[in-house]
């Protein structure tokens, strides 16, 4: 175990994935003069010559060509500098890299995978501070991975780049200096395994990504109330391990799902519906979403800090479902 | 790769593989064998054949929502085709695709594609691969004159020339984007015109004519196997039936359709090309005919006689099922 | 009142609004030609010369125009022949039309409507049969607009073109053809008024699009059984009517929610999670969703047949939230 | 419009508002009270003022990431600008979008964007909104080189051309596209050079030299005005400061960027023109400094002393508010 950020640790699965497998090759705007603005391509282009290529700005090509050499056997690891530059090439994403396996009756694999550094960072407003899990999911042949930790970043950007289906691989820009331990070498996590971060009898808390930590934060206030809460990370928001979430939940007979996104038809949305749907006679209290409100992200400090769901948020909802 | 007669014979045969083919389509289509749609390429054989005779099994070809006569030069059976047309399990995509989706990525024959404009980025992906992984490969794109309109064909072109990527993009201009003839909504006629926005060649070629379009494009070939970069050709060629089943073609009128397949039939041509130098006899004319006549009858029986998919195809294909890793 | 079919009352709006205010305009592929696929532009061209473009093959364009051209006053009405290739033009949907109004501090305003044909019509596979309404929700300074009837087809339609912001015009390719009765000239309904299309005391069926057809047929079976249910039609997803369906699920407690798209993480689930967070309470049975499986569109009628769902569906969803 | 003193003097004042907006932004950032991030015009003024020298107050104008310039240039208030950038409630846009948003709709500034390329569409439809009308309005669309990659470039000016739309697409080829220097990414080097794909006039200048630019553009708004269509002008600019704050410009020397403030700055270039024609005495330049330092010393002092948006603001502007409809 090693103490690193987040953003260390997913270069680190970089380095170690194209040390590990030729196939594997990074494309993106910037990734080469500053590795990316969040560094994580830094050092590629010394160690793996050859196999990174800066981009002109166009998204729909950078995807486009992405789709054309992972059928061809390659490994692209795309980034995307800020997901909301994703809509230039949604086309890509969802007509061709989706659904090329099903179309050709499972001649094609596009094992490509699209990092995503999404939701608020420094404050740049309603262009640069997406989030948009949820359109995604909602995509077949799609996966979609949100790490909370630099461990779960390492393994899950390692089984990212060996998967054979693409994956749109979402990074929190505000947890890229988050530190965590993080194992050494060969480490892989499994996509559709939901990892309960914290155990708890009372409430079933289902965070993804930063809430994962404003959760945590929440719990610690919520013991002085003498409520004690689980904390269940998806993980993986597709597949989506209703398995692991349904077993907390017959458990504590409370939810609350817990997104940064806005939770109006949001990620949260799935799970609180495959819940009603699912685990409906264990329910006590309402399904309770805690999300942005559904507006553009304003620019003004003063504002966004209306928007952004932080501990507190969680505090009030659990108190709803416990009341 | 030099032409030979024996060249000549392959790309003549093929043209009518992939008329009656597509004509045999048309009949099942009325039948009511075939469903949804299809985008007929008669009339464009010649760019099709001109293109894939210069190919290897290995090269990768990406088509569009009009690629019957892509895949059929490709290699691709024209049973397994006829069959995905039908909707069966033998299909080429065993019933997922349907026309607009045929693949055979055995012959790195990797789609047709339903969405205008968007196989140029992949074609460009494939050839970026190939010179990622330093083989000989080369990468080629068909698309329409309507598909040079987006975005896609500005990003993705620059990119191949950029990195001098083994590719050479393809533009079938038939002179008609779907309803509207392309003169009511284009600004530059030849689309090899624009070549000069990304620094590589541009040529326009008569694409009636499977010679011309072979020599042509047997230049760009080597020049992008030998490490010389992308190449545009927009090869001028005309659709003889509408834009898909059903079309009333109000926006051009009989006369015109007549003149073109009197004048402009590019089996003919090659006919015509081959008969001067003695490299088709009458004899040989009927036989190439009589052997795709019968192998699309058998492509038809085939397909007629295949199972359904069955119901639990719904669900495969989705995403590659975890069970069959090693 | 006239009998039309479906595309017929778009046009009859179409006309109604064009004759009426001259910023009105229509942009789109093959909109001059056959007055589009749907034929729903047809007779634009020769009624209102120079207030029709007929478009190259490029829908970020045309988007962006239609973007440009509502900031300075007009109104477009734009085509997108099939919904799945509004991919190509999502930042200008998203980023653009979408955030303008909020961005600027309320001087844009962008009264544009995108009209989407969509689902499965001819059997034309996975990038022509989409739907994405979950899509288009989940992004604020949007409207989401799914008329299921030839009648809510024009009031909605007429809305939609005099709303001073973007709306999102569901229109799926297989109720082109139903008939039905329209109210003649000036007709308008609200956004965010939903409409009950049958009232029943047992369950709360609130079915989108198409499938407020197909849950009418599945009443007339369910009657057979002794259910009496009731059927909610949103007909607007954003803004969504939450008084309407809530006042419904309180007198009924069950629940079914159906629509023609993949239900994961779609329209469906965002109403569903709004059940089980506001009307718990109320609630006898699980929320069960109806939608298709969580898959591409498939070519063959053999595989369709499994996929879009059916007044079967709906019947057994019934029978599942009775018993 | 033809070229007089006083034009001059409002093209050089203006500059000057700008590089001393900037350098005061630039410090109420290192204070704490900017936040997020400044793209920095400085270097690139003389584009801004020699093209919005030639529009009216209704002609449109749509910018990027970079255009507190344009901004200034089209005759947006600085006190309210500084104050969006402080997020203040008297921001010209409420303090919901920042610099790359900032916007002004009473002057047909329909703001800056923080989308690459994303102003060239909408800019051809104010123009077609224009056309429709029948206005003579024209609409200005400035965008980087780099937006130049996009498809939207490519979409768009088609459009403009087919239509025959009265815009013209202002290019600012500053020769780096964020931390990557052009010729790494770009395959042409004139963004000028595409125009024959379009069939409309390209025109390279020196976007240091005011003059220049104020004469390319006259030429391109006078045929855009009078129905002539589109013109795509490149201006070959520079910006003395990184790409957004905090850059540490790796991608190029602190000689390079002296040489060019030594011998490319517009505001000199401009000085020595219109002091060579007694156009401007250094009493004169000293004034117009003076004035624009009080301007902007004004408009920092109105941002810091504005309130906050009330929280309610948070879900305001989302949508029309019915409740405002008469
Ligand atoms: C992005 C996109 N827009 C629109 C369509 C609908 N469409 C299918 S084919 C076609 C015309 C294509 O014209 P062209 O590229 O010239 O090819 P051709 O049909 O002439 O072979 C159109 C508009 C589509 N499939 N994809
Ligand atoms: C679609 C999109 N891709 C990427 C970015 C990130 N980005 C912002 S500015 C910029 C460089 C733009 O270069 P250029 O167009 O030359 O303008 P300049 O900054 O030089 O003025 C990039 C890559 C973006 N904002 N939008
Ligand atoms: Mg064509
Ligand atoms: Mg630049």
């Amino acid at each position: 175990m090693t103490v690193m950020a987040f953003n260390e640790a997913l270069r680190e699965a970089l380095h170690e994935e194209m040390a590990r497998d030729e196939s594997v090759f990074v494309m993106g705007e910037d990734v080469i003069t500053h590795g990316g603005p969040y560094k994580v391509t830094d050092g590629v282009a010394e160690k793996f010559p050859g196999r990174i290529f800066e981009t002109p700005i166009a998204e729909a090509g950078i995807v486009g060509l992405g789709v054309g050499a992972a059928m061809a056997g390659m490994n692209p690891v795309i980034e995307i500098m800020y997901l909301d530059f994703i809509t230039c090439a949604m086309d890509e994403v969802v007509n061709q890299a989706a659904k090329m396996r099903y179309m050709t009756g499972g001649q094609a694999s596009v094992p490509m995978v699209v990092r995503l550094p999404c939701g608020v960072g420094r404050l740049l407003a309603a262009q640069h501070s997406q989030i948009m899990e949820s359109w995604f999911m909602h995509v077949p042949g799609l996966q979609v991975v949100v790490p909370s930790t630099p461990a779960d970043g390492k393994g899950l950007l390692k089984t990212a780049i060996r998967s054979p289906d693409p994956v749109m691989f979402f990074e929190y820009k505000r947890t890229y200096t988050h530190k965590g331990e993080v194992p050494e070498g060969e480490y892989l996590i499994p996509f559709g395994k939901a990892d309960v971060k914290r155990e708890g009898e009372d409430v079933t808390v289902i965070a993804i990504g930063p809430m994962v930590q404003k959760s945590l934060e929440a719990a610690v206030l919520l013991e002085d109330e003498g409520y004690d809460i689980e904390i269940v990370d998806p993980r993986t928001l597709s597949p989506l391990d209703t398995e692991t979430i349904c077993e907390s939940v017959r458990k504590t007979g409370r939810v609350v799902v817990c997104g940064e996104d806005s939770s109006f038809a949001g990620s949260v949305s799935e799970i609180a519906a495959m819940i009603a749907e699912s685990c409906f006679s264990d329910l006590k209290a309402p399904i309770v979403r805690v999300g942005s409100p559904h507006v553009p992200m304003p620019f003004s400090a003063e504002l966004v800090k209306h928007v952004v769901p932080e501990a507190a948020n969680v505090v009030s909802a659990v108190n709803r479902v416990m009341s | 790769m030099s032409l030979t007669q024996e060249k000549c014979l392959k790309m003549y045969t093929d043209m009518w593989r992939i008329r009656l083919f597509e004509e045999e389509a048309n009949r099942q289509t009325n039948l009511g064998n075939v469903v949804g749609t299809l985008h007929m390429y008669c009339g464009e054989e010649a760019v099709a054949v001109g293109v894939c005779a210069n190919l290897r099994d290995d090269d990768y070809v990406l088509g569009t929502h009009r690629s019957h006569g892509h895949c059929i030069a490709k290699g691709a059976q024209s049973d397994k085709m006829m069959a995905e047309l039908f909707g069966k399990a033998t299909g080429t995509c065993r019933g997922k695709g349907g026309s607009m989706h045929v693949a055979d990525f055995s012959l790195n024959m990797l789609g047709a594609n339903g969405i205008v404009g968007a196989g140029i980025g992949p074609t460009t992906g494939t050839a970026l691969a190939s010179k990622i992984r330093g083989t000989d490969q080369v990468s080629v794109c068909f698309f329409g004159d309507g598909a040079a309109a987006r975005g896609t064909f500005h990003e993705a072109i620059a990119m191949g020339s950029l990195w001098q990527l083994p590719v050479v993009y393809v533009c079938e201009n038939n002179g008609y984007q779907q309803w509207v003839p392309r003169k009511n909504v284009a600004v530059v006629d030849s689309v090899a015109d624009m070549a000069g926005s990304y620094s590589i060649p541009g040529v326009s070629v008569n694409g009636q004519d499977a010679i011309e379009v072979y020599e042509v494009i047997a230049e760009a070939v080597a020049r992008a196997r030998s490490g010389g970069g992308p190449s545009l050709i927009e090869a001028r060629t005309y659709r003889f039936y509408g834009h898909s089943l059903g079309d009333e073609q109000q926006y051009r009128t009989e006369e015109e359709v007549e003149e073109r397949k009197r004048n402009a039939d590019p089996i003919n041509i090659l006919r015509d090309f081959m008969t001067e130098r003695n490299w088709l006899t009458s004899a040989d004319d009927d036989q190439v005919q009589q052997r795709a006549g019968d192998e699309i009858t058998r492509a038809a029986k085939f397909a007629e006689e295949s199972p359904w998919p069955e119901m639990g195809e719904v669900g495969t294909d989705v995403l590659f099922d975890a069970k069959e890793v090693a």
